[in-house]
């Protein structure tokens, strides 16, 4: 068993979905996704017993690019990402009705099919035919199950599309560029070996860095990220921000840096700086939205930040740190997107001055939902703690202002996310009623924060998972 | 290089050819310049035997004859026959703007200075020419390369007839509308 | 007999085949009359034959020649289709200027 | 060579069942000739030889490339029949117009002598002066036929000249003795001359830019299915022929061997952006569909081009990239046929709402433009990747650069239509499934994304 | 054993919250409250074991439960020291939170969500201990913002009101900014000592060559920051008087003996790093000095009879500080305890009024309730006489070694601090003679209702007042239990022994006449002259400024909030639009330039001639004459 049988489970699935009809199709994704999620289990157990679980087969011949999969330990912890939150995801749509469900569905596992993969490739060709491949159904889904006003969210996904596209296109470029100085390879392993000069690494990085800043998103390149996230039905925006962030935070641990490491060391303090500047513009920004979805956009963005901040530190803190908020931040964001979705199903509002006085109505949600906001600003012996602790060290390591900077997300995180929480839930009793959580979001809510809690206080075995492959990579970037 | 015409010792294939040169390009320019299709055809015909002339003047008096029958005749006469069929007089002419004119007369001027000046600039060709003395270009030695070196344009020639034909028959065959 | 090009040299028809390609690409720009287009395109037609000649006498070889045969095919060919459309143009819009015919742009 | 004369005797027994009076048999038997002609064409493959005289040459280039235009003629074949559907007396003719411009077509690929290349071009050019004003009662047509005739009968001439003027530099038309005297030194300056203005003429017919502007209008103004035909099969002959005029004629060397290559590849590079830029940026306000395809035509055609930069190399680029090309207009032109066949018009409006009326149509269209747009998985994208690939091989990396430019700016338009289709209100009933029309979109998407699966495949046959 | 005395201590309260969150609702309020109860009481009884053994062995405990966060130079444990330091700490706030649950029980019985009540105060005891019992910083720091976190939720208990939210939110967001501060200071620690395990860092610290370095001492002010917000200091004080808004339970347990002391036990905790960096010390004790003066003159003038008592709170906090800036840690730890003891049988008492009076928290609508609740009164009355510094009363020995110390090491900041003292004894009885003696103020009915609070009200009270009146013998000048008990945690010489001589005799007189002083001039005023507070906005000149709180909240917001919010605003309106128009602008751009060029398409063929042959001309010309 290898690391491909759980993409063809997402493959077999997408297709078995699109075949299964509307009424069967959200139980059939269920049960694909669960599958996916069993496999990769089964498969991290193989890994930890110490069997290689990867793939390499030779594809096209001339350029060289093979379908090569990796599953290293980082890739795994990615991989086990994205499994346990699809059926989460798609378990949470349960409450709503979609037109069309059999291709929503689908559509749903495709992405996850292409987003796995390109956690797993390890050949710059089919890692970035993955990359453009999951844009593709995230597009269709936020196009045709989205919300708002057609106008508007038409606009808002094409600037989505063409915007990431546009960056991914660079990337591409620079991939080319890279193996032609690896004759003609794209593996891992023989762009690990190149030895480029200065320059051509700067470039190279640049390429790179513009695809992953628009993907992230890092200011100034986020502008496309508010208007989709609230544009998406939350289904989508929680695949988009729950996962496919992560693509691009993975993408700058995997390719980037070890790509082109002396250009990453010598403009280190830029992008860190970027990436804090994110951190502080994304908190101010989401002080005063008045779209929960968007909020929570821009808290994403001011997270992201920091994790992307922590990546370019080029530390093994501070890579261990931003995968282990990155997983963090995976759930959260699921959860607070998916609290929104409730409490859009009872009040038809995304508007947080419609919101209020939810709390003597639902107290079950209320306190989960509570949860969910304190791990998001980081409260200890949540997840998302640990992830933060680590990076705000790392960068202290670096200089000290960093820390103190990227620190003020823990203050501007607890403004923005506790003003937001008082106007949604407290107050005098709405007039709207506000029905109990059902047992199907209660499950939902219960496995996210359980996972937030347990690695909260014991985060030993994702960072034992992860720690290995990040020293290699760390190798591979101090090399000269 | 440009050979400079030496008027006082022109040989009579020299005057013969600057005759027919100028008639060549003088018929051409007053093809254009009509005002009446009639006489742009009546100019076109002068220009194509002008052409013809140096056809002889070259000794091809076979593509010659052919080039008459081919030009002057069929053609000449299939674009008489349209211009009539479709009654055109000068009044039928359409004003042309003049910035058409002028950018004809630009890219005219362009065109050909471009053309010559290369033409000018390039090597000059050194020494005399050839003359094998062979037979090159009369009718049976034409008629050989034809049919035998050549016979596989020769028939896709004929699939060129055909298309064109099938075409012109497309093009102005009514349809019988049984449909509706 | 002599090459006659001795006398005449190949850069004088070069030169005139040129003059007389142009005068057609002239032709073309210059007049709106469809009919007279064609014309135009004849005339470039012909220099080009006329060039073929002479360079068939340039080389001794006969193959230029030949090809003014398949050159005089194409050139029939492209008359009566190009007269077809302009019949049915005309039977349309009563009119074979080329100025009328704007309707496809932008 | 076998091909050709097949095709032509497929083409004059086009003609004869319509004597015969077997009109309804016209068009499967012509699927199924061309599948035979197919196969012997495929039996072809691998055998360089040269028939009569060398006129024809066979190669593994023809052959690759004639079976490319053997198979979009089935397709364009198979969506005769419904769009033909109200002229029964004219549909021999149709098809018959076809299979001959399938011939000249051939020809153009595997001439091995300046004459057939000449009359084969003339064949496809002619053939297409018919077809684009095939609609003789339209006036748009009219005016399409007349424009595209008038355009291509001056370059036909320009390419006469240069040919006339090849002949005047080497004496002779046969491609291979042209190749072995283009090396020697004393080359007049004739022979680049009369190879710049062939290609120049090819470019006309390939609509690069600034000799595309005949491309949109007759785009729009053909029937739908003569617009499928141009901007699929047409527009990959031009291209091989061009490609096959600059590699097989040895111009690249003759050219060095003039201190003249380095100017020429700046000429192409620039053609080559201004193609691309020029089809990009004018495709995005269109509304007509066939219009905005024409544009996407000529920015295409820009990227093809970069194929002439590295002539030694790229033939088997080239062949992929136009097979993903054409694979993907066939689909997006079924999918037109079949929303249009009402219409008098190939506005984007028709396809609102198809997303819902038909899905599966739908789905094909969007897979055609994301494979155009170069979308991964689909072969568009690994045409445009080896495609650079090769270009950056050759070091014109900034040429890519504005190549991925217009990459993003193409998939602005492309999914102006995928919005259209999908986030917009159906505005009419659409009935009927007509087989042809379905089979053949589905056909060649598959095919297209088979070549995106499996690119070696097709790659790896011009090694 | 010690491992699961440990999780006993811990898990207890944790078990009692659950069952409340879980199955409070079921199981009834008295059930609930009781749950709670004896869940802290079972913590309270293992700290009195704890105790036993500690001062029998002398040595601490350290209980190592498993890795939690690995850093490449740091290894974080879950694990907890319980020492002298930690125990103490412990007892008194496990003690103190039993009371306070009983009092609840009856206090809370008429609010619907007593349960959830119940369960938070259990939470918060359960990260209080995590707190106290860490043994390295960052499980400090997991009880650090869990406090703050339960602050929270009890702050904003009654939810609906959204004046009580705001000041929750206030409260937490106030302790993050401390908090930052204490992870900065985390930051550098671990950097500079490659660990933050309390037993490794002290050794570290003593054996660290260069000590006095700059960086060590902003890791001490930076952590020092964290204890400002904790403990409700100079510049972050404002909080604490805001939080007011939860139950009074709630402000005796967390806001006045436990929670805020949770910055003195930091500072304690890690004497050594602030020993081995005086400047810090010097800035501790001024803000100290500074923070207990500006209180008092705050709680002068206050009528909410909280808020006096939650000026008092930072006000006695200051001192504690002034205390640790002069590195007398026992002495501070001393008023720790006291201090524990009287401010929350205060707020008890004053919770036992409101509740008397329905709800009722102003003083100007009180007066005369001596008779009406005499165990109220009394055990008021016994608190402020120890928090004035009355001889022989808790209060008296705590403060004045504080004053003593501060005598010591500088005279000014000993002055402010007995001004500030003697303010404290003004306040204090300015509260109990307006709220107890005269005529009862407010409405009739309310006057019918008057009646002493129930068993479970008064016991505590009666209790906390015992502790009040006796604590002080823990520690008596020369002869201090506490002193010995402590001395392992200190590096330096548990603090120089004060020779009673003759100046301490006349600072103690000094300050027992200060405190008398205070009680007389409250007595007159408000006693003898019978002045009620003015209403307010009767308020003028001075007493406005201080009303007001020298609007501090004012400037807060017109400095920090409305800045943030109004570039929160300038950049969604803005910025992000303006980024988003310039993404946009670009398709714009290139959209023009598509129009125009459709204008080129015009459609005519001599045009589009032209075109092709100047391009033609061009090519050609380019390549052929270019040379």
């Amino acid at each position: 068993m290898n690391v491909s049988t759980i993409l063809i489970i997402l493959l077999i699935g997408a297709f078995a979905t699109y075949f299964s009809g509307d009424k069967l199709s959200s139980k059939v994704a269920l049960l694909f996704s669960l599958a996916a999620l069993g496999c990769s289990i089964l498969l991290l157990n193989n890994y930890n017993a110490g069997e290689n679980i990867s793939l390499i087969t030779s594809w096209i011949n001339q350029p060289k690019i093979s379908f090569a999969l990796n599953a290293d330990g980082l890739a795994m912890a990615m991989v086990l990402l994205t499994a346990a939150l699809t059926p989460i995801i798609i378990f949470s749509s349960f409450g709503n009705e979609y037109k069309n469900a059999k291709a929503f569905y689908g559509l749903i596992l495709f992405m996850a099919f292409a987003m796995t993969g390109t956690f797993l490739a390890s050949d710059g060709l089919l890692y970035y035919i993955f990359w453009e491949l999951a844009l593709v159904p995230i597009y269709f889904i936020a196009l045709i199950w989205g919300n708002g006003d057609a106008e508007e969210r038409r606009k808002a996904v094409v600037k989505f599309f063409i915007y990431t596209l546009a960056g991914s296109l660079f990337m591409l470029t620079a991939f080319i560029y890279l193996s032609q100085k690896a004759n003609g390879s794209f593996l891992i392993e023989d762009l690990y070996k190149l030895n480029l000069s200065a320059c051509e690494q700067f470039w190279i990085f640049l390429a790179f860095f513009l695809a992953y800043a628009i993907k992230i998103p890092l200011i100034p390149f986020h502008t496309w990220q508010a208007n989709v996230y609230q544009k998406a039905p939350t289904v989508g925006t929680m695949l988009l921000s729950g996962i496919m962030l992560k693509m691009g935070l993975y993408s700058v641990i995997r390719w980037q840096l070890p790509l082109a490491p002396i250009a990453a060391k010598e403009y280190m303090y830029v992008f860190i700086a970027l990436g804090i500047a994110g951190v502080i513009y994304g908190s101010i920004v989401a002080l005063r939205q008045n779209d929960l979805k968007k909020l929570l956009a821009y808290s994403s963005l001011a997270h992201v930040g920091l994790i992307a901040a922590g990546s370019y530190t080029l530390t093994l803190d501070g890579l261990r740190g931003a995968v282990l908020q990155m997983i963090a931040h995976g759930f959260v964001v699921v959860g607070l997107f998916f609290a929104a979705e409730v409490i859009f199903r009872r009040f038809e509002t995304r508007e947080i001055a419609e919101m209020g006085g939810i709390r003597t109505q639902s107290p079950k949600f209320t306190s989960m939902f509570l949860i969910l906001v304190l791990a998001s600003v980081a409260l200890p012996s949540t997840f998302n703690f640990v992830g933060e602790f680590t990076v705000l060290y790392s960068l202290s390591q670096i200089n000290i202002w960093f820390a103190v900077l990227g620190g003020t997300t823990i203050i501007l995180g607890a403004y923005y996310m506790l003003r937001m929480f008082q106007h949604v839930m407290l107050g005098e009793t709405n007039s709207k009623t506000f029905a109990d959580v059902s047992l199907n979001e209660g499950i939902s809510f219960a496995v996210i924060i359980a996972v937030l809690l347990f690695f909260g206080f014991y985060p030993k075995p994702i960072t034992d998972l992860i720690t290995p492959s990040l020293e290699t990579i760390l190798q591979v970037i101090n090399k000269n | 290089m440009i050979h400079i015409p030496d008027f006082a010792h022109a040989t009579t294939v020299q005057v013969i050819f600057c005759f027919l040169a100028f008639i060549t390009v003088i018929t051409a320019f007053l093809t254009i310049f009509s005002r009446n299709p009639i006489h742009s055809a009546i100019y076109l015909v002068i220009c194509f035997f002008s052409i013809a002339g140096h056809y002889l003047l070259l000794n091809s008096q076979f593509l010659a004859v052919v080039h008459i029958i081919v030009y002057s005749g069929a053609i000449m006469i299939l674009f008489l026959f349209t211009i009539m069929l479709m009654n055109l007089n000068e009044q039928r002419e359409v004003h042309r703007p003049r910035i058409t004119r002028l950018g004809a007369i630009v890219s005219f001027c362009l065109i050909v200075i471009v053309l010559i000046t290369i033409f000018i600039n390039s090597k000059p060709i050194v020494g005399g020419y050839d003359s094998t003395g062979e037979d090159f270009q009369s009718i049976q030695v034409l008629g050989k390369i034809l049919l035998n070196e050549y016979m596989v344009p020769f028939e896709f020639a004929s699939i060129l007839l055909l298309v064109a034909m099938i075409g012109t028959v497309l093009l102005s065959k009514k349809e019988k509308l049984n449909n509706k | 007999m002599g090459n006659i090009l001795n006398q005449i040299g190949i850069e004088n028809y070069i030169f005139l085949s040129v003059v007389l390609f142009c005068i057609g690409i002239f032709g073309v720009l210059y007049r709106r009359n469809a009919i007279i287009v064609f014309m135009s395109i004849e005339i470039m037609l012909n220099a080009v034959n006329l060039l073929f000649v002479a360079f068939s006498t340039y080389h001794q070889d006969a193959q230029g020649q030949v090809f003014v045969f398949f050159s005089m095919a194409v050139a029939a060919a492209e008359v009566a289709v190009g007269l077809a459309i302009l019949v049915s143009i005309f039977r349309n819009l009563g009119s074979i200027s080329i100025d009328s015919l704007k309707n496809l742009k932008g | 060579m076998n091909t050709l004369i097949a095709i032509t005797g497929l083409g004059i027994f086009c003609l004869l069942f319509e004597i015969l009076n077997l009109r309804k048999a016209i068009i499967p038997f012509t699927i199924l000739g061309l599948l035979g002609v197919l196969a012997l064409n495929f039996c072809e493959f691998g055998m360089e030889q040269s028939y009569y005289n060398n006129m024809i040459t066979v190669s593994k280039f023809s052959t690759a490339f004639s079976s490319l235009f053997i198979i979009l003629t089935i397709f364009l074949v198979a969506l005769s029949h419904n769009f033909y559907h109200n002229h029964p007396t004219k549909i021999s003719d149709f098809v018959a117009i076809k299979i001959f411009l399938l011939a000249g077509a051939v020809a153009m690929v595997s001439f091995g002598n300046l004459a057939m290349f000449f009359l084969g071009i003339e064949i496809l050019s002619i053939a297409l002066y018919v077809l684009a004003a095939s609609d003789r009662l339209n006036i748009k047509s009219n005016e399409a036929g007349m424009k595209y005739f008038l355009m291509g009968s001056f370059a036909s001439g320009i390419i006469l000249f240069g040919i006339c003027l090849i002949y005047g530099a080497m004496g002779s038309f046969d491609v291979l003795e042209i190749s072995e005297s283009s090396l020697s030194a004393e080359l007049p300056i004739w022979f680049p001359i009369g190879m710049i203005l062939v290609i120049v003429g090819m470019l006309f017919k390939v609509a690069a830019v600034p000799f595309h502007f005949w491309a949109p209008d007759v785009y729009e103004g053909s029937p739908a299915l003569t617009t499928a035909l141009m901007s699929t099969l047409a527009k990959v002959v031009a291209i091989a022929t061009l490609f096959k005029l600059v590699s097989g004629l040895n111009l690249i060397s003759s050219l060095e061997n003039q201190d003249l290559l380095h100017t020429f590849e700046i000429i192409v590079v620039v053609l080559s952006i201004a193609s691309m830029s020029v089809g990009n940026i004018m495709a995005l306000r269109q509304v007509n569909v066939k219009r905005m395809l024409a544009f996407s035509g000529i920015s295409h055609a820009g990227f093809m081009l970069m194929t002439l930069l590295t002539v030694s190399a790229s033939a088997g680029v080239l062949l992929y990239y136009t097979a993903a090309y054409a694979l993907a207009g066939i689909a997006a032109f079924s999918v037109i046929l079949y929303v249009c066949r009402d219409h008098d018009n190939e506005d984007i409006t028709n396809f609102h709402g198809l997303g819902k009326t038909n899905p599966l149509l739908a789905a094909i269209l969007t897979a055609s433009l994301l494979s155009m747009a170069g979308i991964p998985i689909f072969s568009g994208f690994f045409a445009k990747l080896f495609l650079f690939n090769q270009t950056i091989q050759a070091g014109y990396i900034g040429l890519v650069i504005v190549a991925v430019i217009n990459s993003i700016i193409s998939v602005g338009y492309y999914f102006k239509l995928i919005l259209a289709m999908y986030s917009k209100e159906p505005n009419q009933e659409r009935t009927g499934k007509p087989f042809l029309i379905y089979a053949a979109a589905v056909i060649s998407i598959a095919l297209n994304i088979a070549l995106g699966l499996f690119p070696s495949l097709v790659l790896d046959l011009l090694k | 054993m010690d491992t699961n005395l440990a999780l006993i201590l811990v898990l207890t309260p944790l078990l009692g919250f659950l069952v409340n969150v879980f199955f409070g609702k079921s199981l009834g309020k008295t059930v609930s409250g009781a749950i709670g109860t004896i869940a802290v009481a079972i913590s309270f009884v293992v700290s009195l074991l704890l105790f036993n053994q500690i001062t029998s062995t002398g040595k601490g405990i350290q209980v190592t439960l498993f890795d939690w966060i690995q850093i490449s130079n740091l290894k974080i444990n879950l694990g907890f020291l319980l020492d002298q330091l930690s125990v103490l700490w412990l007892l008194f706030v496990t003690g103190i939170g039993s009371l306070i649950h009983l009092y609840s029980i009856s206090y809370m019985h008429d609010d619907e969500n007593m349960h959830k009540f119940f369960a938070y105060l259990n939470l918060f005891i359960f990260f209080m201990i995590t707190l106290v019992i860490g043994s390295n910083l960052l499980v400090l720091f997991i009880g650090w913002e869990g406090v703050g976190l339960c602050s929270y939720l009890l702050i904003g208990f009654w939810h609906k009101n959204q004046n009580y939210n705001d000041a929750a939110k206030k409260a937490f967001i106030m302790n993050r900014i401390g908090d930052l501060g204490l992870l900065i200071g985390m930051f550098i620690i671990g950097s500079m000592f490659s660990t933050l395990d309390y037993a490794t860092l002290q050794t570290a610290v003593a054996g660290a060559s260069d000590l006095n370095s700059p960086l060590l001492s902003l890791a001490a002010l930076c952590l020092f920051i964290g204890a400002c917000g904790k403990s409700a200091q100079i510049p972050l004080y404002t909080w604490l008087p805001d939080a007011m808004a939860g139950p009074t339970p709630v402000s005796a347990l967390i806001h006045a003996a436990t929670m805020v002391t949770a910055g003195i036990f930091m500072v304690t905790r890690l004497n050594f790093v602030f020993d081995a960096a005086h400047d810090v010390q010097n800035v501790i004790a001024i803000i100290g000095g500074i923070t207990s003066l500006v209180a008092a003159t705050i709680g002068l003038v206050q009528t909410d009879i909280k808020k006096v008592l939650a000026y008092s709170t930072v006000s006695q906090l200051g001192l504690m500080f002034l205390a640790l800036g002069f590195g007398a840690y026992e002495v501070a730890v001393f008023h720790v305890i006291t201090h524990a003891f009287f401010k929350a049988c205060l707020f008890l008492g004053s919770g036992s009024v409101i509740h008397g009076l329905h709800g009722e928290q102003d003083m100007r609508k009180m007066g005369g309730l001596r008779k009406a609740m005499p165990i109220t009164f009394w055990t008021m009355l016994i608190s402020s006489l120890a928090i004035s510094g009355v001889p022989f009363f808790s209060g008296f020995f705590s403060k004045d070694e504080i004053l003593m110390t501060a005598f010591h090491h500088n005279i000014s900041l000993y002055v402010v601090g007995s001004i500030a003292s003697i303010m404290t004894a003004f306040y204090m009885f300015r509260l109990m003679f307006l709220t107890f003696f005269k005529e009862f103020r407010g409405t009739e009915e309310q006057k019918h209702h008057l009646h002493e609070s129930g068993s479970l009200i008064t016991i505590p009270l009666i209790i906390l007042a015992i502790l009040a009146t006796f604590g002080g013998l823990i520690s008596l000048p020369g002869n201090s239990w506490l002193n010995e008990y402590l001395a392992p945690l200190f590096s330096k010489a548990a603090g120089e022994e004060h020779h009673l001589g003759t100046t301490e005799y006349t600072l103690m007189g000094v300050a027992v006449l200060g405190g008398i002083l205070g009680i007389l001039i409250a007595y007159i005023k408000y006693f003898k002259q019978d002045n009620v507070p003015e209403s307010d906005e009767n308020i003028t000149g001075l007493s406005k400024v201080l009303y007001n709180k020298y609007y501090v909240d004012e400037a807060y917001d017109a400095v920090f909030v409305q800045p943030i919010n109004s570039l929160s605003k300038f950049f969604r309106d803005y910025i992000e639009t303006g980024l988003s128009a310039l993404v946009f602008g670009l398709g714009k751009v290139t959209n023009e330039i598509a129009f125009q060029g459709k204008k080129l398409q015009s459609g005519s063929i001599g045009l589009y001639l032209f075109v092709f042959v100047l391009g033609m001309c061009a090519i050609i010309s380019y390549i052929f004459l270019a040379q």
